[in-house]
Order: structure tokens, then C-alpha cells, then sequence
């Protein structure tokens, strides 16, 4: 990633440095969105949903996305379940040891607002971007797999619509 | 001039590219050498690409055994899938674990790579179709691909985790037992044949469809089912694939390993299970023999692809097995009857009860 | 034995350590002090027409003015169940552990006292089960908890 | 040679862990493969339940509990009304109880189809699990219909249930049925006689009866130590007394033994579904009840048997339209306070087996 983190200096100061960054980029984006390896990370309801999800009926591997035990060779976290106080740091550090470019996807409803019934609760995060950055949210409680597909093919559009240069500016 | 052996079916090539060389002015030896490096590239290109292939191929069976169809929406049935991946692997980032030992972490992967293609220069892929026919062909073949075993201890030790350490020490173990019921059992064809060499041993089984050594009765088959097992095993395959347990060690020995480290354990995975392969169409099931109607390098990839899909389907229908009944089932069960096969068929070799 | 049947039983032979409370919508719940909850525990589980070997669930109480501690107790040979009460002072609660009898109670005390702040004589180890390592806002089921991020329902 | 030593070390085992189903954090003390010790860590899924629904009046509490234990949340919803009906004595009418069996069982199946593809993928052969969820899927199917949901369905209410079985329900039930039954037996073929599935899980992790009853373990994983102990049987409760069922006991308390019962367990349930679904009355799904309804001052313990053992729920009642104390006890709760009992000095790969089998869902357990 070093090396493609610096192209864009590079081919920017070139003559017709555009035209080659977008065909790179479209080529670069275009498989980074292909396959989206998502970690096998679930605490609740969701979770089932997103087993289900990759079961036969509904079939996750059609979009080229499969599952990774460890987040290392993940780039995608489905937050799938409640989050809690607890649980916050852990997610976190999770989050921390995935390769960038990483995505983060917010199943259901505890993961974006802390849930519909958790609001008086002592002890759920109250929404898992006080934690960690999202990409995309799936409402729901759970939400079906229909829209978690959905969601995953935004993500895909969002994906093949970013810039090179963003991850500059990341760095 | 000579040529690497494989020139003899590629002599077009070499002809056209030998003329541009000498053209150009450089020496006799010089241009040997680039032949070596050109048939280098495409060996590994060749390799690569059925690596590439073989992923898919896998996503697709486990798919369709499981009653789902896996990639789709990119290409015709997802073709272009694992191509994808492995630009996508190429991009990501190259996490380095602070309390990684640093030599060690960064060689593992390289070796693994590197010892999986190795192998492919005594492979006998057609009539004519080989780099380089050494008299201990099998031999070196044996040597090599257990350098496989090295990198992974390597990468458990290096990544500085539990689970790797436990994933590397395993497959230690595991490659090592099974190395002796593999070897036993390719050692009754190389009784028989007489010579190491890959290009005898599939000679040798030339002729009509009997001379395959897995219609040899009654060690051929004995001998051809304990090497596919051992084969499994070596190639970390399910049921055997206890290094990267993934419900136990989560992902075993890569675990701290991301991007293209990981692809390369990845790659190196699929062509040792191409090797393993291909080695039991040379060994067992005649190589390239075949009606000569269909190109020889065509027979040896038929009889190849066969043997792979065999173990996908294995992979993909049984459960794992525990780390000390694998080791049970090396040293109790294959060992002796790899060894009783062996004294079997020397018996049968000398008394002359064989066709 | 119906459930009338087993609170005379226990009324009879538990020499007055078990007072019926009530005979319950679906169970007979007695009440034993404190004190003698141990002895009364393990004649429960050993006697032989009761043979309450099976603890089902042990919840504390908070009812604003004082603290229970509710053992659900079954017996998986004869089919009988009860609910035995312990109620204790909101100050210094203190309870006995129950774990000897039976094993099951260890993580539903360890439970109650993190959450209502009972403590567990003899348990042996009283560490955080459910709420983070880094709790230090009371105990949450109490009546009267309140903190600052805690967003109570509206009355309606 | 003599400086050489083994040392022992400690392995953290989730919360993050491909085969902890959930949440669940192990502190493993290991002696090169060998689990020596283990220490179970919980309450990554602590939600506060219990606290919620002291909150909440009566009916807005059952789509808590749906929550509660998501993998059957019928149980969850049946267990609170039922705790709610004896409170306040509430008669519910008689096509209502069939329904609620019907829907019970249903989810059973659903729940040990689920168990039957998680171990399976657990133990390593990945192919099961799909199957299992295929099936599941035709179940699921059969509650959207109902209700409108797949997995928390807040159906069971108190005095009923929320609707009437939709048209064309009790053929479509017929048929699932039928195509469960048929798969069971290609399930058991795949499984049941598989070599290494038998090396694996045959004598692995028994649990003795003895430490099963003292460590509060119940439903399958209790009988298949021995006990017959089914709640449907030993504390009827709903209308479970009239159909005709047998209650599956296997002596051995091993792996194999955990799993097997479960699967027999299917058969049964499909039984009782088919003699509900054939003596299913006419009339009224649900009494009439307020919703704000306020049950006199009492408490009561309310427990079933869903498809993980004996699911409780303790709920005091002071009068007012909101529960003084609801105590939930879920039957994962007490499956894993046991693993330290008897899942010691066996290998990684065993405790993995082990805790696959005792079908442990982390939201019951965490609350």
C-alpha cells in the first residue's frame, strides 16, 4: 500500500497524470469493491441474519465477499449486534488491526442509535461511531438480508466512487 | 546450441527469441541463460494464473455442494473473481506487528512462495515439456516442497502470537509424520521403475492403459489412496488443514499476516495442492500418457484438475480432525501400511509376479 | 405432591425455619432467615421426599425499602418446585453463599452482588461478571441509581 | 538437556473468536495443546434487560425479551406472557395455546437446525451448516407469514397472540414439515456414521449428571447425560399435555450423544406440530386484556423448555402497570459456568467441540 499511497504524486505532475489516475483508480476501486472480505465479527440478533445472509438462500459469495476470521486480512467490519460499554474497546482495537483500505458497515438499529430499546439502558453504546468510523448504516432490528445485501452494494458504489487523493490526505 | 529440455516442444519460441538474442550479439551462455530466465516467466505466470483459477474453482464446487453459487456478478459465473482479489490483496496495507522478530516475519512468506513454485522445475508437464530432467527428479521434488513446513514454523514463530505459534508448531508435526507414508508409498513406483527420474517414471507407464501404476494390483491402489491422504495432509487440506484451523486458531498460522504477505501464503497453498496433484497423475496415474488425439500437456492438466477436484470434494465434506488423531492416524495406521505395501510390492517386484 | 401438599410437608418439617409466605399464583413461596439458610438449604436438597437438587435461578430484589434474595429451587426427581425468600436490610446486606449446595449459584451471587451491591459471605470469588472492569458508578439495578449519561424512560 | 522446561501459558480465547457464538472471552491456561484451565470471562453483550423492563408496563416487554434470546425469541415472548397470565390470572382461549405450541416448536426446530449446522461448521466441515440453514430458512418463512418477521417476532402476547394463523399456513406448515423430515435423514447420513465426525466427537467432553444437576444444566445437555428432566413433561404448562411426545434421553453425555438427542429432538417437535396443527379449535386468538393492565401485587416464576433448557423468567409484581422485577434465567447462563467442571485437560480442538454442543447463544447468558 506504501507504493500506490505515493502514485499520486507521482502521476499527478505528469502530463495527462489525470487520465492515467482514473483509469488506476477505477481499476484499483473497481477490485477493492469486488472483493469485500468481511471479518467474521457478530454479538447479537444481527449476527444471525448474517449468517443467513451467507447461507445458501441469500449467498454473501455472489458479491465476491467472503468471510475472514482475523481482521488482519479483513476489509470490512459488519458491526452485526449490540455493542456495549464492554464490548466498545474491544471493537475498537479490532478496527485498529484491519489493513487499510478498511469499511466499516453498522447493522441494525443498536449499532446506529443504540437500538430501539436500549436507549435507557446502562450499559449499550449508544451508536458505534463514537467508536469507530462508518460507511454504511442498515436499519433494522435485525434488518432482513435483503437489506444487508443492499447495504453491501452501496458500500461497493461508495467504493468505486472515492479518490486516490483522499487517501492521501488520510495519511 | 542446447537448449532447457522443455525447448523441445516450445522450439519455435526459443528458435525465434535465441535469433533476436545472437542478433543483438550476446554469447552462447548468455543466451542460455535468458532462455532459462524467459521459460522461468512462463512457468510463473502459468502458475500463477492456475492458482488463480484453482481459488475460483474451489469457491464455485464448495458453491455448488452447498447448494448456493458462489462468485457471480463478476464475469461470466464470477470468472474474474480471485483476479480481483488479488489486485484488491496487492492494495492493502502491510501491517507489520510491532513485537514481530523482523527477519523472520518477512522471510516466512517468500519462502513459502518461492519453495511452492520450486518444485515445477522436475514437473513433467508434457512429451518433451520439462525444465529440467534431473536423474533424482522425485527426490528433489520431496526435498523442496517440505520447505513449505520451514516458512509456516517461520511465520508462527515470527508474528509473535499464540495462535500462529500453535498453527506453525502443528503444522510442524503434521508435515513432518505424513512426509514418511508419502514417501513409502512413491517409493514402491520408484521400485518399480527403477530410476528417480520424472521422465523415466512416466515412460515407464507409457503403453495401454494397465501400465499405470494405479492399476498395479494389488499395491497400486493401496499405494496410490495412502499418498492421496498424505498428500492432503501435506497440502494443509481439510480434513488435515489444522495449522489454520479456523474455528480453533482463528486463522493459524497467517493470522497477523494481511495484504500480500497473505496472498502469497494464500497462492503458495493452492500450488502445493497443484503439486501434490500433479504428482500423483505422473506417479500414479500415467502423466502425460494418453490417446494422442489431445495434446500431452492437455492429458497431464485433465489427470491433474481430476486428482484436485477429488480433494476439493473431500475438503468440502468431511469435518477436521483432532491434532493427536492426525498424528494417530499418521504413525498407527499409514506408516505400517505404507511400509507392509512397500515390502509387498518389493516381494512382488523380484519374485517377477507382475505384468 | 401438589403444591399445597409440599407447604404443609415443609411447614411441617422444617421446625419453623420456613414461614409461608403465600402459596403463590403457581408456586408456594416460604421465607427463611438468613441465618439458618445454609442448614435449611442443604435439608432441601438432601431430604428424601424433596430432593431439591436442581437451583434454578436466584434473583435479588430491590423493592425500594429493603433487599430479597428469591432461590427458585426444583427437583428434577419428584417435580416439585419452591421459592425460598431471604429478605435483608437495605444497609449492609449480607448474605451467605449458597455455592455448597448447590454449584450453580456461584455466578447468579457474583451477578447480584455487582448489580445490587450485596455482598456474599464465603464465595470466594466476588470479581465483575457483567459490567466492565472499569465500573465504578454503583450498583445499576438499585431503585435509586442514577448517572449521569443514564437516560430514564419518561413517566406516561 | 537439563535446563530444557515446559512452561504453561495462558491463551485469551475471544471476545472476538470464530467459535465463542457471540461474545464469550475464555482465559484459557494451556499446556501446549492441553486446556488446563479455563476461565470464563462474560457481559460483552450485557445489555441491561432486566433493568429495561422494570421500565416498562407488561406489554412492552415482550419485545424486549425477544431479544433476550433471539434464536428462539417465541420461547422468550411465551415465557413472559406466561409469567404475566398467572399474575394477573388471565384465561387464554384454546386456539390461542395451539397456536402458541405450534409457534414453540416451530422455533425448536428452527433453534436445533441452527445447532446442527454451528457445530458442524465448529467441528470443521463446512458443507452442514448451509444445509442447516436452508431448512432453518422454510421455518423462518413460516414466521414471516405469521407475523411479519424473521427472527424477533413479539407474537405471543399477554392473553394470546397478536394475529390469527395467516391463509394458507397449515399447508405450507404440512409441507415444511415434510421437507424437514425428509432432510434430517440426508443430515444424519452426512454425519451420524462419518468417521471422523465420530473421532471427534464420541466420548469427547462427558458430562457427568451429577455435576450437570449441581451446575444448574439443563434441557438436551442434561439429557443426554442420563436425566430425564423435560419441563414439558415434569411442569406442563400451556396445553403440552394432551399431545403425545416422547422425551429423548442417551446415557453417554458426550458430544455425540449432546448432538444426537438434539436431532431426535427435531422429530418430536415436528410430531407434536402435525397433532397441534390437526386438533387446531375455532375461536378467539387472544383475551381481551388492557394494555396497561395491572396485575395485583405477587411474584411468580415462570419456566419452559425451549430448545437450549429451562427458560425462566422471575417477575414481581407490585401493583402497578410496570413489573417490580423481572429476573431472566436463560439456560446458556449455567452452560457455560460449567465448562470449568468438566471441559478440563482436554485439547483445544475438544473444548471448541465442547462448547459447540452445549449450544450456548451469548445474549441469554450476558442479558
Amino acid at each position: 500500500m506504501g507504493l500506490i499511497k505515493k502514485l499520486p504524486v507521482y502521476t499527478e505532475k505528469m502530463p495527462g497524470g489525470g487520465i492515467v489516475m482514473t483509469s488506476l483508480e477505477a481499476a484499483l476501486h473497481n477490485a477493492q469493491a469486488k472483493s469485500l472480505w468481511y471479518l467474521l465479527f457478530g454479538t447479537a440478533c444481527c449476527a444471525i441474519e448474517l449468517m443467513c445472509t451467507g447461507a445458501s438462500r441469500y449467498d454473501f459469495d455472489r458479491l465476491g465477499m467472503i468471510f475472514r476470521a482475523t481482521p488482519r486480512q479483513a476489509d470490512l467490519i459488519i458491526a452485526a449486534g449490540t455493542i456495549t460499554k464492554k464490548m466498545a474497546p474491544r471493537l475498537r482495537l479490532l478496527y485498529d488491526q484491519m489493513a487499510e483500505p478498511r469499511y466499516v458497515i453498522a447493522m441494525g438499529g443498536c449499532t446506529i442509535k443504540g437500538g430501539p430499546f436500549y436507549y435507557d439502558s446502562y450499559s449499550v453504546e449508544k451508536g458505534i461511531d463514537h467508536i469507530i468510523p462508518v460507511d454504511v448504516y442498515i436499519p433494522g432490528c435485525p434488518p432482513r438480508p435483503e437489506s444487508l445485501l443492499e447495504g453491501c452494494i452501496t458500500l461497493q458504489e461508495k467504493i468505486k466512487k472515492q479518490s486516490l487523493l483522499d487517501w492521501q490526505e488520510k495519511d | 546450441m542446447t537448449f532447457p529440455v522443455a525447448v523441445l516442444e516450445l522450439y519455435p519460441l526459443f528458435r525465434w527469441l535465441s535469433g533476436v538474442l545472437e542478433s543483438f550479439g550476446f554469447s552462447a551462455n548468455t543466451v542460455l541463460i535468458i532462455s532459462y530466465a524467459v521459460l522461468g516467466v512462463i512457468m510463473f505466470s502459468a502458475l500463477s494464473i492456475i492458482a488463480l483459477f484453482l481459488v475460483w474453482w474451489e469457491r464455485k464446487i464448495a458453491a455448488h455442494m452447498q447448494q448456493r453459487f458462489g462468485p457471480m456478478r463478476h464475469g461470466w459465473h464470477g470468472w474474474y473473481q480471485t483476479i480481483m482479489d488479488a489486485i484488491k490483496l496487492l492494495q492493502k496495507e502491510d501491517v507489520r506487528v510491532a513485537s514481530r522478530d523482523k527477519i523472520v516475519y518477512f522471510w516466512a512468506p517468500v519462502i513459502c512462495f518461492v519453495a511452492a513454485y520450486l518444485a515445477y522445475i522436475v514437473m513433467p508437464w508434457g512429451k518433451n515439456l520439462i525444465v529440467a530432467d534431473f536423474n533424482i527428479g522425485i527426490l528433489y521434488i520431496m526435498a523442496v516442497t517440505t520447505f513449505t513446513v520451514i516458512a509456516l514454523l517461520m511465520a508462527g514463530w515470527g508474528s509473535n502470537n499464540k495462535y500462529a505459534l500453535l498453527g506453525g508448531m502443528r503444522s510442524a508435526a503434521q508435515v513432518v509424520s505424513y512426509e514418511i507414508p508419502m514417501v513409502a508409498s512413491i517409493l514402491t513406483v520408484i521400485l518399480f521403475v527403477g530410476s528417480m527420474s520424472m521422465v523415466d517414471i512416466v515412460t515407464s507407464q507409457s503403453g495401454w492403459i494397465f501400465n499405470w501404476f494405479i492399476f498395479k494390483l494389488p499395491f497400486g491402489p493401496i499405494a496410490f489412496v495412502t499418498y492421496l491422504i498424505a498428500a492432503t495432509a501435506e497440502a494443509n487440506r481439510t480434513p488435515f488443514d489444522i495449522p489454520e484451523a479456523e474455528q480453533e486458531l482463528v486463522a493459524g498460522f497467517n493470522i497477523e499476516y494481511s495484504g500480500m504477505k497473505f496472498a502469497m501464503f494464500f497462492l503458495a497453498e493452492f500450488i502445493n495442492m497443484f503439486t501434490v496433484s500433479a504428482l500423483a497423475a505422473t506417479l500414479f496415474l500415467g502423466g502425460w500418457n494418453g490417446w494422442s488425439f489431445i495434446p500431452s500437456w492437455a492429458w497431464f492438466l485433465m489427470k491433474t484438475f481430476g486428482v484436485v477436484f477429488l480433494m476439493m470434494l473431500i475438503r468440502w465434506t468431511y469435518p477436521r480432525l483432532r491434532v493427536d488423531q492426525l498424528m494417530e492416524f499418521a504413525w498407527k495406521f499409514l506408516v505400517p501400511v505404507t511400509f507392509a505395501n512397500l515390502i509387498l510390492a518389493a516381494v512382488i517386484k523380484y519374485a517377477g509376479w507382475h505384468w | 405432591m401438589d403444591k399445597d401438599q409440599l407447604s404443609a410437608y415443609l411447614t411441617d418439617k422444617s421446625e419453623g425455619k420456613l414461614t409461608l409466605l403465600e402459596v403463590g399464583r403457581h408456586d408456594p413461596i416460604f421465607k427463611v432467615e438468613a441465618s439458618q439458610l445454609i442448614e435449611v438449604c442443604t435439608w432441601l436438597r438432601d431430604d428424601e421426599q424433596l430432593k431439591f437438587d436442581f437451583l434454578c435461578n436466584l434473583s435479588g430484589v430491590d423493592t425500594g425499602e429493603q433487599f430479597e434474595v428469591v432461590y427458585q429451587l426444583a427437583s428434577t426427581s419428584k417435580s416439585l418446585r419452591v421459592d425460598i425468600k431471604v429478605i435483608l436490610p437495605y444497609d449492609g446486606a449480607e448474605i451467605e453463599s449458597v455455592q455448597k449446595v448447590w454449584a450453580a449459584a456461584n455466578w447468579h451471587e457474583r451477578e447480584m452482588w455487582e448489580l445490587y451491591g450485596i455482598n456474599v459471605k464465603n464465595h470466594g470469588k466476588l470479581e465483575f461478571l457483567l459490567l466492565p472492569e472499569d465500573w465504578d458508578e454503583g450498583f445499576p439495578m438499585r431503585k435509586d441509581w442514577d448517572a449521569p449519561d443514564f437516560i430514564r424512560m419518561p413517566e406516561f | 538437556m537439563s535446563d530444557l522446561r515446559t512452561e504453561e501459558y495462558y491463551l485469551n480465547m475471544g471476545p472476538h473468536h470464530p467459535s465463542t457464538h457471540g461474545v464469550c472471552r475464555m482465559v484459557l491456561k494451556m499446556d501446549g495443546e492441553k486446556v488446563k484451565e479455563i476461565e470464563p470471562h462474560i457481559g460483552y453483550l450485557h445489555r441491561s434487560i432486566e433493568k429495561i423492563c422494570e421500565n416498562r408496563t407488561y406489554a412492552q416487554c415482550i419485545p424486549i425479551l425477544d431479544r433476550f434470546e433471539y434464536v428462539t425469541a417465541m420461547s422468550c415472548n411465551y415465557v413472559f406472557a406466561l409469567a404475566a397470565e398467572r399474575l394477573a390470572s388471565i384465561e387464554v382461549p384454546e386456539r390461542a395455546e395451539h397456536i402458541r405450541v405450534i409457534m414453540l416448536e416451530l422455533n425448536r426446530i428452527a433453534s436445533h437446525l441452527l445447532f446442527y449446522g454451528v457445530t458442524a461448521m465448529d467441528i470443521g466441515a463446512l458443507t452442514p451448516f448451509l444445509y442447516g440453514l436452508r431448512e432453518r430458512e422454510s421455518i423462518l418463512d413460516l414466521f414471516e407469514m405469521t407475523c411479519g418477521q424473521r427472527l424477533t417476532y413479539n407474537y405471543i402476547r399477554v392473553g394470546g397472540v397478536s394475529r390469527d394463523l395467516p391463509n394458507g399456513f397449515i399447508p405450507k406448515c404440512h409441507e415444511a414439515l415434510n421437507t424437514i423430515e425428509k432432510k434430517l435423514a440426508d443430515y444424519e447420513g452426512l454425519l451420524n456414521e462419518n468417521p471422523i465426525w465420530l473421532v471427534r466427537t464420541v466420548g469427547i467432553g462427558v458430562l457427568p449428571a451429577k455435576v450437570a444437576l449441581d451446575y444448574g444444566v439443563s434441557g438436551p445437555c442434561l439429557r443426554a447425560s442420563g436425566v430425564q428432566y423435560d419441563l414439558r413433561r415434569n411442569d406442563p404448562y400451556s396445553i403440552y399435555d394432551r399431545f403425545e411426545f416422547d422425551i429423548p434421553v442417551r446415557h453417554n453425555g458426550d458430544c455425540y450423544d449432546r448432538y444426537l438427542l438434539r436431532l431426535d429432538e427435531i422429530r418430536q417437535s415436528i410430531h407434536i406440530v402435525r397433532q397441534a396443527l390437526d386438533a387446531l379449535p375455532e375461536g378467539d386468538f387472544k383475551a381481551k386484556v388492557s394494555p396497561n393492565f395491572k396485575p395485583p401485587a405477587g411474584e411468580v416464576y415462570a419456566r419452559i423448555e425451549n430448545s437450549r433448557g429451562e427458560l425462566g423468567v422471575h417477575v414481581i409484581s407490585d401493583g402497578t402497570k410496570k413489573p417490580l422485577r423481572v429476573k431472566t434465567r436463560g439456560a446458556s447462563y449455567n452452560h457455560i459456568a460449567v465448562l470449568p467442571a468438566f471441559a478440563t485437560d482436554v485439547l483445544l480442538a475438544d473444548l471448541v467441540a465442547i462448547f459447540a454442543t452445549m449450544d450456548v447463544i451469548m445474549p441469554e447468558v450476558d442479558r
